[in-house]
């Protein structure tokens, strides 16, 4: 054992901590930090998920309580694999938005470094604590970091966006708060694997309020279709790098926290269905609003909020094959979309109005960045060779499968959407007139940008052209999603019981 | 015509709350062995923390008030980063009203008390009710109460800041050294002591001091940040 | 206590939170100033952490803190649980509306208006 | 081998009867279309000695080489069809290149030589030559498709794409095409109003506005030979309308005659008509000429 | 190592090689790039044998590459003109910019038309249909040229032709758990009607779109003629038949097992010919010569879906010879509209005139093309007419007959337009600077037109393994019966010698050639086209008497009620509208946060009210 999960969450946090004071020593820390501890997170979740791979289950407890009593983190191959993809996304975030907007002052920087730390920290909570009220908490602190990070910019609107994120934000606390008291005041219990054992005992009326009140609230964080109108706000006036960090990390803690709670926790077979419809319907509405849009991050926001939709269909499928595809859509997801976020806003890293029209012939002027941006617009139009294909497919076989024909038709047809409006981009990037005005020259991305770029865009073409590098990781944490028996069974009698 | 269709969706939804919540019953027991039993027996026989609240709020769910305390800290480190500004004067205020003398006197007086029960009820947080969330605010409120009667009065940041820091790293550190003595994270390395002694409970009490100086600090920063925003 | 008067209670103190929830939501959906629908979302707040109290609540339970010599008296304690939790709540809410309202700061430097509905130039 | 060359005698003897007979024809419309428009009109062997001139004429200049191509490709065409049709049925000397299922192979060789002869007009650089050429093969789309469907027809009744098949079942059921599918030949007549580009159909070769269209532009040799594959292309079109319709001919005095009768339709509706313009001439031909088309084809169906 | 393997990694290695190259000045990415073609397709002739397979696991399927006898007569087209194009686009795409890219695409469609060949299974099938896919459209919006429109447009026919192969790929595989296309074939007979309609329904949409097949042609003419000359050689000649290949395993292997699949084949058919139809029409009415050469590849392609539609066995061979003989001449005509196009700097008809004596060998090899083409004996593409026209009537298709034949006496228009458009007609001064073009555009040209020659003559070099690959697809073996090396017969007994014919035309034609074209020749002396008997004028130098604008009008008013629909009208309304209608929808996010928490309560209501149903 290299160390526990706990300290996923505990080394961000004193990190946080510790950083201010730092900060007044040498000003450069506050930058290099929070990239260490990310690195930390990434070896340390790396490691434990390779554990966990051979030796099963972890299940940590805090305080020395057994679950259901204490809080418990549980690292399994699902937990394990979302922490493991979260701490890698966030590093490579961090590594791309070192010495990002170095013009910046010094004090929004620091605090853009902790905040970004914590975000992750925050996410990773949410995947793997065992506990409802511990995840509120994480989605809390995930929430105001990611409030914060909205904010970030002063000039622009990214207050507007920083309020409305907020407004849903706060509507979310105060429903999950509802559905936890629900559940409280019926079992008496806040663990998720005791709430899970003990559901069947619930009044079904109940049972179903406290699943409409847990849906509205994580469906915020998950951007499900009604809830999701802060999405291409946040999303468009963020840095760049804190989209791709919203896109491949904060919605898929909330997905997994909907999933977990719908899987494991709630034994409402209709609730698949209806993931199944929420789904579709978010998927529809994000990339149809997505064909139209003027500005490149909305419309990546847009495609983001469509992926995440096709991702809740998969789940909504619900057999073997819907998890696993929805585990790899997510995966390739939170590869995919960084580089598109990492790349696109290189690509209108000076214009103004960050308007697509503005990227026209950007791609004699900046060729690798024009170059990176297509690779991700190939991959999550699921064009093979590239990694959005796997994924593409295995949804479409699973829901096949099932004899979904409908949801089949459905999806190509949005895919065909989201080619339109991906290609249009590609096209002017590469194929049209250089129309920028001076002033408004090509941004050099630096070295640390580039290397993170580099590292999706190896991911990616590895996933396409070797997908069996991570579909042995994905096939185990969609067993362990689907086994609920087994995972309360670990949970409460501590299956691979952390002592050191 | 909107506050209408608001209306009649808020009944709606008042409805089904209510229908909801009306059908649980009032001050009953709903559930056989839930973990609270758990937690009042075990509070007494193993902790020895009196304030049942406390010892949940600390140990047993020491996690959340972890993330709280995050979520404070995050709370405070967002309104500074939000509220920055380029050009930024320490010192001056925004908000400037010129107090009677009376209230300056009052003040005055009131400040210490104010720390003082403040620091008390902290201190003695898993003896009675409350605890460091209270007496932090009420400290807080000290210097609100400072901040509003006298013009001048100002608060240092940095030391605001350490405060800060230090005790979020405490709180951290301690959890982390029962990591390394017990086994799990925040758990009681310390002797428990005997119940409803103040230097009982083991870590619990140094704990809550420790979000006590925290959420009185970040309290404290908060209204002097927003005190000193300007247009 | 009174049987009927509990009864009563039960109805009102339910009732209470629920209608703190709605006036929250009410002011959250319909007023036009931000800072009322931060209010608003306080209010919320309050609502549903009185409502988490209520369901604490044990029929003649006493505060869940343990005095000296009745280190027994456990079963007539109402449930510490949702205290706990409410204060963590609270909190958090505290944190949430700090930032709201630092927000609403910025967002009156820029706009110079409080109204929602002129604070959109993000749409579609 | 001796039969190879009894073959190739065979041959050159069809064509010089072929470019004899179409000439001779072509004088006799001449002077029929003037005893018509009550005129004296040229004597039948005018045509004989209008050859003879050009032939013995001197060309000066040519504006390129596909220009003299143009007419080696028309002869090919002119050739092989009178080759490919049978011309005196049941006779081994006269066989030449027949062979089953040549009915589609005419039909495409047909236009090998206008694509050619347009090819070396086009080289010309004479407008007039390229206006005379569109509009030769806009008309040529508007004829074929009735003429195609009188022949598929035929194909359709009897299973067959051969033209000695299909004089055989005429001969061994004692009727001829004509009658027994009425429809076929009235639609493949009417295509032949076209295909031999007489009043109304020849705006192609205009004489007075086009001065004389595709050809405008050659002379001498050139034109002798254009003339002498027109005519051998007339007797081969007109051998395969006696093959098709009229039971064929087993001797060359039948051969004639019915081909005459062939000749005279085209002819004599000529001298009577005016000039189309040719997008009426398409509109002409796809209008009852297709509608006799279809009722081949439906005739066709039902028997 | 496997050949097979080694074949598609030189591809790769090579496209990447190539691109790199590209950074570097000096013709090494020529040398990469001529070497990366070369290799892997002499590797195909040398040693690759049918039913050899490689076979390996990924993703939880199994993949099977291997060459059966239809994919070879397939592969001999791309192989083949692929290696002519490649040697072509060399010289074509000299000082081009970003020519580097080009090659990298052009590596990668020719590795994935060959894959899609080799594939022996429906998901290596599918990846490499969407390589060819995209790296097709990157070519078409290579020049730059129109891209939103043109390229945007292919992207989504090729995409929604793909989706529609892709979900059917994956009914499949939940229908019979395998991705093999043997097993598809063997289990299907059982699968149920719906399915069984639906399957091919799907796959034919997907194939239908790559070989414009008609309602789905639209996106043709634009990418044909906006490609690179070079590549759209490569593109109308060998990418298409893609689309034909797999029609064909569709029609044969899977159709004919529906109970009546027969209204199946006739749809097809029938789709085939009005392609073929629209395709000539429009074709004629170009004044582009990329965009007539474009529509006319949409014709084609009607004659070979009809072919391969009816599936008699004279049908299927005349649709495979069709396609065979389609990559010949249509390839050899992208090249000479790409040598005109980069010697003239335009392409269009109207302007360019009289380059016959300025580039004497591109005419002969659009001559032989354009005969070719237009189906004119002795060159082949009159023996895949003949047998069309044979098996149509054979297997009692009479209209079908007339409306190919109509198409096909109307190709002759635009094969004329073509030929006079650039090289007959006044040859103006502005022209009379045109050089010949580089041998190494021209000699691939003429290897392709000599080769329709060849194949006219002795039409069974290539009609003897479309006899093999249709013995594998369940025909009878046809060799003896249907043709031997150059006579073909048809069911009646019908037959068609070629070589007693082509010797009689060439006989005929080198008796007039020597004693009245070539004597006349020399006997008389050249004078420019100005100088011709315009009434006894001769007309100045600058009078323009080039007769090139509007030029079947005649015909255009003939045939104008035909034409007046375009589908590509509809399909535009339907995409504006729709680009409308998510342009209103979007209008949901209306930026007010307030409407958000609406939104969100309203959401909650919802889902309160209808808790019984939805959760029920």
């Amino acid at each position: 054992m290299v160390g526990s999960p706990v300290l996923l969450i505990a080394i961000p946090l004193l990190a946080a901590f510790v950083i201010p004071l730092i900060g007044m020593i040498w000003k450069e820390l506050v930058r290099i930090i929070p990239g260490l501890v990310l690195a930390y997170m990434l070896i340390l979740s790396a490691t434990l998920l390779y554990y966990v791979s051979q030796n099963g289950i972890i299940v940590e407890t805090i305080a020395g309580w057994q679950p259901p009593w204490g809080i418990n983190l549980v690292f399994s191959p699902l937990t394990g694999f979302l922490a493991t993809l979260m701490s890698a996304l966030g590093f490579l975030v961090w590594l791309f938005s070192y010495r990002f907007k170095r013009n910046v002052d010094f004090e929004p920087a620091k605090k853009y470094f902790i905040f970004l730390m914590l975000l992750i920290a925050g996410a990773i909570g949410i995947v793997i604590t065992g506990d409802i009220f511990n995840q509120f908490v994480f989605i809390e602190i995930t929430g105001i970091s990611a409030y914060a990070l909205t904010a970030f910019y002063t000039g622009r609107n990214s207050a507007e966006a920083s309020f409305k994120y907020l407004m849903m934000g706060a509507l979310a606390s105060s429903f999950l708060l509802v559905a936890i008291a629900i559940l409280y005041s019926q079992l008496g219990t806040l663990n998720m694997a005791d709430i899970a054992s003990k559901m069947h005992t619930m009044n079904p009326t109940y049972k179903i309020i406290a699943l409409i009140f847990f849906i509205t609230g994580i469906g915020i964080e998950a951007e499900i279709f009604p809830l999701n109108g802060w999405a291409p706000d946040a999303y468009t006036e963020a840095p760049g790098p804190v989209g791709a960090a919203f896109a491949g990390i904060v919605v898929k803690a909330g997905v997994y926290a909907i999933i977990r709670m719908i899987f494991t926790l709630f034994d409402i077979p209709s609730a698949y269905d209806f993931l199944i419809v929420i789904g579709l319907i978010t998927l529809i509405v994000a990339e149809t609003s997505a064909l139209r849009q003027e500005k490149l991050k909305r419309m990546l926001a847009y495609s983001s909020i469509g992926q995440m939709g096709l991702v809740i269909v998969a789940f909504g499928i619900g057999t073997h094959e819907g998890v696993f595809a929805a585990l790899f859509l997510m995966l390739n997801h939170a590869v995919i979309k960084p580089l598109l976020f990492f790349s696109g806003s290189s690509l209108v890293f000076n214009s103004k109005e960050k308007q697509i029209a503005e990227m026209n012939g950007l791609g004699k002027r900046m060729p690798l960045m024009a170059a990176f941006f297509s690779l991700g617009a190939f991959a999550i139009v699921g064009l093979p060779p590239f990694a959005g294909f796997w994924s593409k497919l295995s949804v479409l076989s699973a829901a096949a499968n099932e004899g979904l024909l409908l949801i089949i038709v459905l999806i190509l047809i949005v895919s065909v959407i989201e080619i339109v409006y991906y290609f249009r981009v590609v096209n002017r990037i590469f194929f049209q007139e250089y129309s920028r005005e001076k002033s408004a020259a090509p941004h050099r991305p630096r070295v640390n940008a580039l290397v993170a770029m580099f590292v999706l865009a190896i991911a990616i073409l590895v996933i396409g052209f070797y997908p069996d590098a991570v579909t042995g990781i994905l096939h185990n944490a969609s067993k362990d999603l689907l086994n609920t028996d087994e995972y309360i069974n670990n949970v409460l009698q501590l299956g691979q019981s952390l002592t050191r | 015509m909107k506050k209408f269709l608001v209306i009649l969706i808020l009944a709606v939804l008042g409805f089904h709350l209510f229908a909801a919540f009306s059908g649980l019953g009032f001050g009953v027991t709903r559930f056989e062995k839930g973990v609270k039993d758990f937690y009042l027996e075990k509070t007494v026989s193993e902790l020895h923390v009196a304030n049942t609240v406390t010892s949940i709020v600390v140990n047993f769910r020491g996690f959340d008030t972890l993330g709280e305390v995050t979520v404070l800290f995050l709370a405070v480190s967002a309104m500074g980063g939000i509220l920055y500004k380029r050009r930024h004067h320490a010192g001056d205020r925004s908000v400037l009203f010129s107090s009677s003398s009376i209230v300056r006197s009052g003040s005055k007086l009131l400040f210490p008390a104010i720390i003082l029960l403040g620091v008390y009820i902290f201190i003695h947080g898993h003896l009675s009710p409350g605890g460091g969330f209270q007496g932090g605010a009420i400290i807080a409120t000290g210097f609100l109460l400072m901040l509003i009667a006298y013009e001048n009065f100002s608060v240092s940041h940095n030391t605001l800041s350490y405060i800060e820091s230090f005790a979020g790293i405490f709180f951290v550190v301690i959890g982390l050294l029962g990591f390394m003595n017990g086994g799990t994270f925040l758990q009681n390395f310390l002797p428990a002591g005997i119940l409803n002694n103040l230097f009982s409970g083991g870590v619990i009490g140094i704990i809550y001091v420790m979000v006590g100086f925290k959420v009185a600090a970040e309290l404290t920063g908060l209204i002097y940040t927003i005190l000193h925003e300007k247009d | 206590m009174d049987d009927k008067l509990f009864e009563i209670l039960e109805f009102g103190v339910y009732g209470a939170s629920i209608l703190l929830i709605l006036i929250g939501l009410y002011a959250v959906l319909t007023k036009r100033s931000l800072i009322k629908i931060v209010i608003g979302m306080s209010i919320i707040d309050g609502g549903i952490h009185l409502l988490l109290i209520t369901i604490g609540y044990l029929k003649g339970g006493t505060a869940p803190i343990f005095s000296p010599g009745y280190e027994e008296a456990a079963g007539q304690m109402v449930d510490p649980v949702p205290q706990a939790l409410v204060l963590t709540a609270i909190v958090i809410g505290f944190g949430v509306t700090a930032v709201a309202l630092s927000l609403i700061i910025r967002l009156y430097r820029h706009h110079h208006t409080l109204e929602i509905d002129e604070i959109k130039r993000l749409k579609w | 081998m001796e039969s190879i060359w009894y073959k190739i005698l065979g041959a050159i003897i069809t064509v010089i009867v072929a470019f004899i007979v179409g000439l001779t024809y072509m004088g006799l419309s001449r002077k029929i279309t003037a005893r018509i428009q009550n005129r004296k009109g040229p004597p039948f062997y005018q045509n004989f000695i209008d050859a003879l001139k050009l032939a013995s004429k001197t060309s000066a200049i040519h504006h390129g080489f596909m220009q003299h191509i143009g007419p080696a490709f028309m002869m090919i065409t002119s050739i092989m069809s009178v080759l490919v049709v049978p011309v005196l049925t049941g006779d081994q000397w006269f066989s030449n290149l027949n062979f089953k299922g040549d009915l589609i192979f005419l039909l495409y060789i047909m236009v090998f030589g206008p694509l050619g002869m347009a090819l070396g007009a086009g080289q010309t650089g004479n407008p007039n030559s390229a206006i005379g050429v569109t509009r030769g093969l806009s008309q040529m789309v508007g004829f074929e498709i009735p003429w195609v469907m009188a022949l598929v027809a035929l194909m359709m009744q009897y299973k067959t794409a051969s033209i000695v098949d299909l004089i055989n079942i005429q001969q061994e059921q004692g009727v001829w095409l004509m009658f027994s599918s009425p429809f076929a030949f009235i639609a493949a007549v009417l295509a032949m109003l076209g295909m031999f580009r007489y009043s109304p159909f020849d705006i192609v070769g205009a004489p007075t506005e086009l001065a004389s269209g595709p050809v405008s532009e050659n002379g001498g040799k050139y034109l002798f030979t254009l003339m002498s594959s027109n005519s051998i292309f007339a007797f081969a079109k007109l051998t395969l309308y006696v093959d098709l319709f009229l039971g064929g001919a087993s001797n060359i005095v039948e051969l004639l005659i019915k081909t005459f009768a062939i000749y005279l339709i085209p002819m004599l509706y000529g001298t009577v008509s005016p000039r189309y313009r040719t997008e009426q001439a398409i509109k002409y031909f796809w209008g009852w000429p297709l509608f006799f088309g279809f009722l081949a084809l439906l005739y066709a169906a039902i028997f | 190592m496997n050949t097979i393997i080694l074949i598609f990694i030189i591809f790769l290695g090579g496209a990447i090689l190539t691109f790199l190259a590209g950074m570097l000045k000096g013709i090494l990415k020529e040398v990469l790039f001529l070497a990366s073609v070369f290799v892997p397709v002499v590797l195909f002739f040398t040693n690759i044998s049918i039913g050899q397979t490689f076979s390996f696991q990924a993703a939880g399927f199994a993949f099977q590459w291997g060459i059966t006898p239809l994919s070879y007569v397939f592969a001999l087209i791309v192989a083949g003109l692929g290696l002519m194009a490649a040697i072509y686009a060399v010289s074509a795409m000299r000082n081009k910019d970003n020519v580097s890219f080009f090659y990298f695409n052009y590596i990668l469609t020719i590795m994935s038309m060959l894959g899609i060949l080799f594939s022996r299974d429906l998901i290596s099938f599918f990846i490499f249909w969407e390589i060819m896919t995209w790296s097709s459209y990157l070519m078409v919006v290579y020049q730059g040229k129109d891209v939103q429109t043109v390229g945007i447009k292919y992207f989504i026919f090729s995409a929604v032709g793909a989706y529609a192969m892709l979900m059917a790929i994956v009914v499949i595989y939940s229908l019979t758990g395998s991705m093999m296309i043997d097993s598809l074939i063997q289990s299907f007979p059982g699968f149920s009607f719906n399915m069984q309609l639906l399957i091919p329904i799907l796959l034919l949409i997907g194939f239908g779109v790559k070989s414009a097949l008609m309602p789905l042609h639209v996106w043709a003419p634009g990418a044909y003629s906006h490609a690179p000359m070079a590549y759209s050689s490569v593109f109308s000649g060998a990418l298409s038949k893609m689309g034909i290949y797999g029609m064909v395993i569709v029609m044969v292997s899977l159709i004919s097992h529906i109970p009546g699949g027969h209204w199946f084949r006739e749809v097809i058919a029938w789709l085939g010919g009005i392609t073929a139809v629209m395709g000539t029409l429009w074709a004629i009415k170009q004044d582009d010569a990329k965009k007539l050469l474009a529509y006319s590849s949409i014709g084609q392609l009607g004659y070979i879906i009809v072919g391969v539609g009816i599936g008699t066995p004279l049908a299927m061979m005349s649709g495979l010879f069709l396609a065979v003989m389609h990559a010949l001449f249509k390839g050899t005509l992208f090249m000479v509209v790409g040598a005109i196009e980069r010697q003239t700097g335009t392409s269009n008809l109207t302007e360019v005139t009289g380059l016959i004596r300025k580039m004497p060998w591109t005419f002969l090899a659009a001559l032989f093309a354009i005969i070719a083409l237009a189906g004119i004996p002795p060159l082949g593409g009159f023996i895949s007419k003949w047998m069309l026209y044979e098996s149509l009537i054979g297997s009692n298709h009479y209209l079908l007959v007339i409306v190919i034949f109509f198409s096909s006496t109307a190709a002759f228009l635009y094969c004329y337009k073509f030929l006079f458009g650039f090289f007959l007609g006044q040859e103006e001064t502005e022209w009379s600077h045109v050089k010949e073009a580089p041998a190494m555009m021209v000699v691939p040209m003429l290897i392709l037109a000599v080769s329709t020659f060849v194949l006219g003559v002795f039409p069974g070099l290539i009609l003897n393994p479309i006899n093999e690959a249709m013995q594998t697809l369940g025909y009878a073996n046809t060799q003896g019966h249907l043709w031997e090396l150059s006579i073909i017969f048809n069911e009646w007994g019908n037959q068609i010698a070629m070589q007693p014919i082509v010797y009689t035309i060439i006989g005929i034609f080198l008796f007039f050639l020597t004693f009245l074209t070539i004597k006349g020749y020399k006997e008389t002396r050249y004078v420019t086209t100005k100088d011709i008997s315009s009434s006894g004028e001769v007309p100045k130098e600058h009078e323009n008497l080039t007769f090139s604008m509007n030029f079947m009008q005649p015909f255009f008013r003939a045939v104008e009620p035909l034409m007046r629909r375009q589908i590509d009208k509809y399909y535009t309304g339907f995409a504006n509208g729709m680009e409308a209608l998510f342009d209103f929808t979007r209008r949901i996010y209306t930026g007010n946060g307030q409407t958000y928490a609406m939104y969100v309560v309203i959401f909650v209501v919802l889902l309160l009210l209808f808790k019984n149903i939805i959760f029920g």
